[in-house]
């Protein structure tokens, strides 16, 4: 019988290794898994490679898991926003390592990735510093960079709706990543927030078929990031928070 | 004299204030904006453009977190933290809207089926150059977000911008000093004091706000303008619509 | 307004021009939008490339266009199917051209068409006839061979429900090559079983955003190709059948 | 004598009807089926293996032209021209299921997401090159499908195939003569004869259908293979389940 659930976000991100690279789905906080980066928190894994189109913002979330010194570099587009704190100041004090890819090549090379393709062409980024140390080619007339699909041993993204295949829907923009993370990693982790029968979800409307996912743990009442943000909370891994009483 | 000195002085002071404001530059681009488009706006006064579509015309909104069919911003009830645009803003979806992932997102881009982006610009140079994600500065944390994808995929690119920086150096130049965001992309500049066509043979001043002359805008001008044969002083109202 | 239905199958395919490269979803029977091929005999356009996963079945549909002499060439994966007769006739005499491509490649050819990428690499066909004159490259020591992205002048789709702005659904595995081929065509042609309201298809559940799509006919109750070839009809042009009363 | 001689000559005869039948095949290779995987089966023979899942495993099939959770076939209410497998053969969707276009479905197979792919072989050689598309013939039609992709975007690749062809040539071979599908990408071949291995040392027989020899085998392929320490005569039943 094929079922895909987990009894707990910690179990779900037990078999995490140093120096993973770990696709985070989400767009800001839309999207963002929250509960499975804390668990990563508590589990500690280090030196990890992480794909996020940003940095996080205050300190919880994907910010705590870089705050906490767990992160080596981070593969994104764009790793200022508002309440960005942690980042910045780890990069300027060269603590954290840097791949800067626009938007749309970010998420190619995802997609490229789960697809199979090692590489392919695009316009994005040609003329510019970007483009800098890349093959450059020209098919009819115009200039194109080649560039490299982008896989993960561990993608975290967040769902709507799961059943125990794995078939996946998403809520809204919260969607942005996570279809195409789920295929470019070997192991797909969600946290959804309801479980569903089978069937449930219209075969029509599965956005990501189960074949993607690995791990499924429902989270019903997910925190939203913004508000923790707001209420300044900081997350801190469970062993510390024990320590500390 | 005295009396004109001081008038002239006030004047220079108000610099800021004279040609059009933020709302007109983006009134007057979405005059441009044909109906039936599909139309990515970029964050800040772009935002604007999708308040100044002249009436009659239907523009579909592109953000590129996945939603074609952006509406207004949300009452607090329609509030969803899961509904945002590319500047994390929370927005609303029209009746006949689609969701769909990143990967589709910049399928739409790259593959020239977005009509139209605007987007703001730190320099544009006479070539259609344009500059609007780095200073190129040692200590900055560089971030690119979806700029580069936007200008090389979207059929045509309009920049809405302030004519000079805060400090008066010229935006529009022979040549970008800042890295590069996209070669030969930008179509048309609206500006405080005017709209600028890039054209082949280089930059044209096709519009003036009122009460600006070319001599002033060429001034303020980091290369050699040419001028439309017929320059309109097109005289927007005060931005309400 | 955005409203992008057309009068009728006739004037959704009249700017079809000579020598145009069309693309025509469906997989065998499912998903082939046969009214809008019909009216392409009818219109007469000649010189045709035309894209398809295989050649038609019988003397109808995209057998028919063939049969009528309007297709130059094809570009499919499988010209042989069960019923299929015009095809391999008029290949054998040399009266038509044919690219063969594997499936998949074909798929990511038009994927990457509509998606500004000209040119990706793939494992698939790799130290076969099918890669015979094509770049191969190896990456992490595994060889690839380079395929370009295919676009088309105009696609012919089918689909089960659209909206005035062209957001689609479709039934089943009907799907097939249509969300894919609206991505890679200048102008999108679609005969839906159905017209709905704006907002009636769920912006969750879009299939194909109406951004892909140009013009539409509701065809509510469509021919059938197996029923058509059980039945033996011949599907003439009408100027043709006018000719012959 | 005489009766010897007649009862060889009927069971030369007999050579097609002797080994495990079409069914027995399927059911063998199912057996190499593992819980929980994804599947695509090509048309014919291997079609059956879904037939002959053991008890208490969970297996998906997916059909390229874009369904994971095929179905049985259809009853004359359930029967939808709009849903058909890679065979276009009318099918159904188990609860579960997920519907996807072209794109997205050969993503699954080129991205080595599919487990296993069962197929049919015209020639396969001992480094595991499989040629299943074409004669190579001059005026055939040439046709591939979407064979090219499975075999090299899946996991594992079995063959079953009968182990010579119907005039007696070898089909297991040192290289084989027809164009190829893919190079070095089959894992196990299936036969009426028995079940063999590629490996990087060759090909090694790891099972026998019952009452046939090794040296029965090594007669009727077109390669020298090396047997397993151990290898067991499978007996089947005859093909129910």
């Amino acid at each position: 019988m094929i079922d895909k659930r987990v009894a707990s976000c910690a179990s779900a991100v037990a078999n995490i290794k140093d120096g993973d690279t770990i696709m985070i789905g989400g767009f800001g906080e839309a999207g963002s898994p929250i509960e499975l980066i804390h668990a990563l928190i508590d589990h500690g894994a280090k030196n990890l490679t992480v794909v996020n189109n940003n940095t996080g913002s205050g300190r919880v979330g994907l910010a705590a898991l870089i705050e906490n010194g767990q992160v080596a570099k981070m593969i994104c587009s764009y790793p200022r926003t508002a309440n960005s704190l942690v980042f910045p100041e780890l990069y300027r004090s060269g603590k954290i390592a840097l791949e800067l890819v626009p938007q749309g090549t970010l998420a190619e090379r995802i997609r490229a990735g789960g697809a199979g393709i090692p590489a392919f062409f695009t316009k994005t980024s040609v003329g510019t510093p970007l483009a800098d140390g890349k093959e450059l080619r020209n098919f009819e007339g115009e200039n194109y960079v080649m560039e490299r699909g982008l896989k993960a041993d561990f993608a975290l993204i967040k769902a709507k709706q799961a059943d125990r295949y794995g078939n996946l829907t998403f809520n809204k923009t919260a969607r942005n990543f996570a279809p195409i993370m789920a295929m470019a990693a070997k192991n797909t982790l969600v946290q959804t927030n309801e479980m569903v029968e089978l069937g449930a979800i219209d075969a029509e409307n599965v956005i990501t078929p189960g074949i993607f996912v690995n791990g499924i743990i429902e989270v019903s009442k997910p925190q939203q990031e913004s508000q923790l943000v707001k209420d300044g909370v900081v997350y801190l891994p469970i062993k510390s928070q024990g320590a500390e009483k | 004299m005295n009396t004109l000195a001081t008038s002239n002085q006030q004047s220079n002071r108000q610099t800021a204030q004279i040609g059009w404001n933020r709302e007109q530059m983006a009134q007057r681009c979405a005059q441009d904006i044909e109906d039936g488009s599909y139309v990515n706006l970029g964050i800040g006064i772009p935002e604007k453009v999708a308040q100044y579509v002249p009436d009659g015309r239907e523009v579909i909104y592109h953000t590129e977190n996945g939603l074609l069919g952006m509406g207004n911003s949300p009452t607090a009830d329609e509030h969803d933290p899961d509904l945002i645009n590319a500047g994390k803003k929370a927005v609303t979806a029209i009746p006949g809207a689609a969701y769909f992932h990143h990967g589709d997102s910049f399928a739409m881009i790259r593959g020239n089926h977005i009509d139209v982006c605007v987007l703001g610009a730190m320099q544009v140079s006479a070539k259609g150059d344009l500059a609007n994600w780095s200073t190129g500065a040692v200590d900055a944390i560089p971030a690119v977000g979806g700029a580069m994808d936007l200008v090389a995929g979207v059929k045509t690119i309009f920049i809405i911008t302030q004519h000079t920086t805060k400090t008066g150096d010229a935006k529009i130049l022979a040549e970008c000093s800042f890295p590069l965001t996209g070669q030969k992309v930008v179509n048309r500049i609206y500006t405080d004091l005017c709209v600028i066509d890039v054209r082949p043979e280089g930059l044209m001043l096709i519009e003036l706000a009122p009460g600006i002359s070319f001599d002033y805008v060429q001034q303020r001008t980091g290369v050699t303008l040419q001028s439309a044969a017929h320059v309109t002083m097109n005289n927007l109202n005060e931005g309400q619509k």
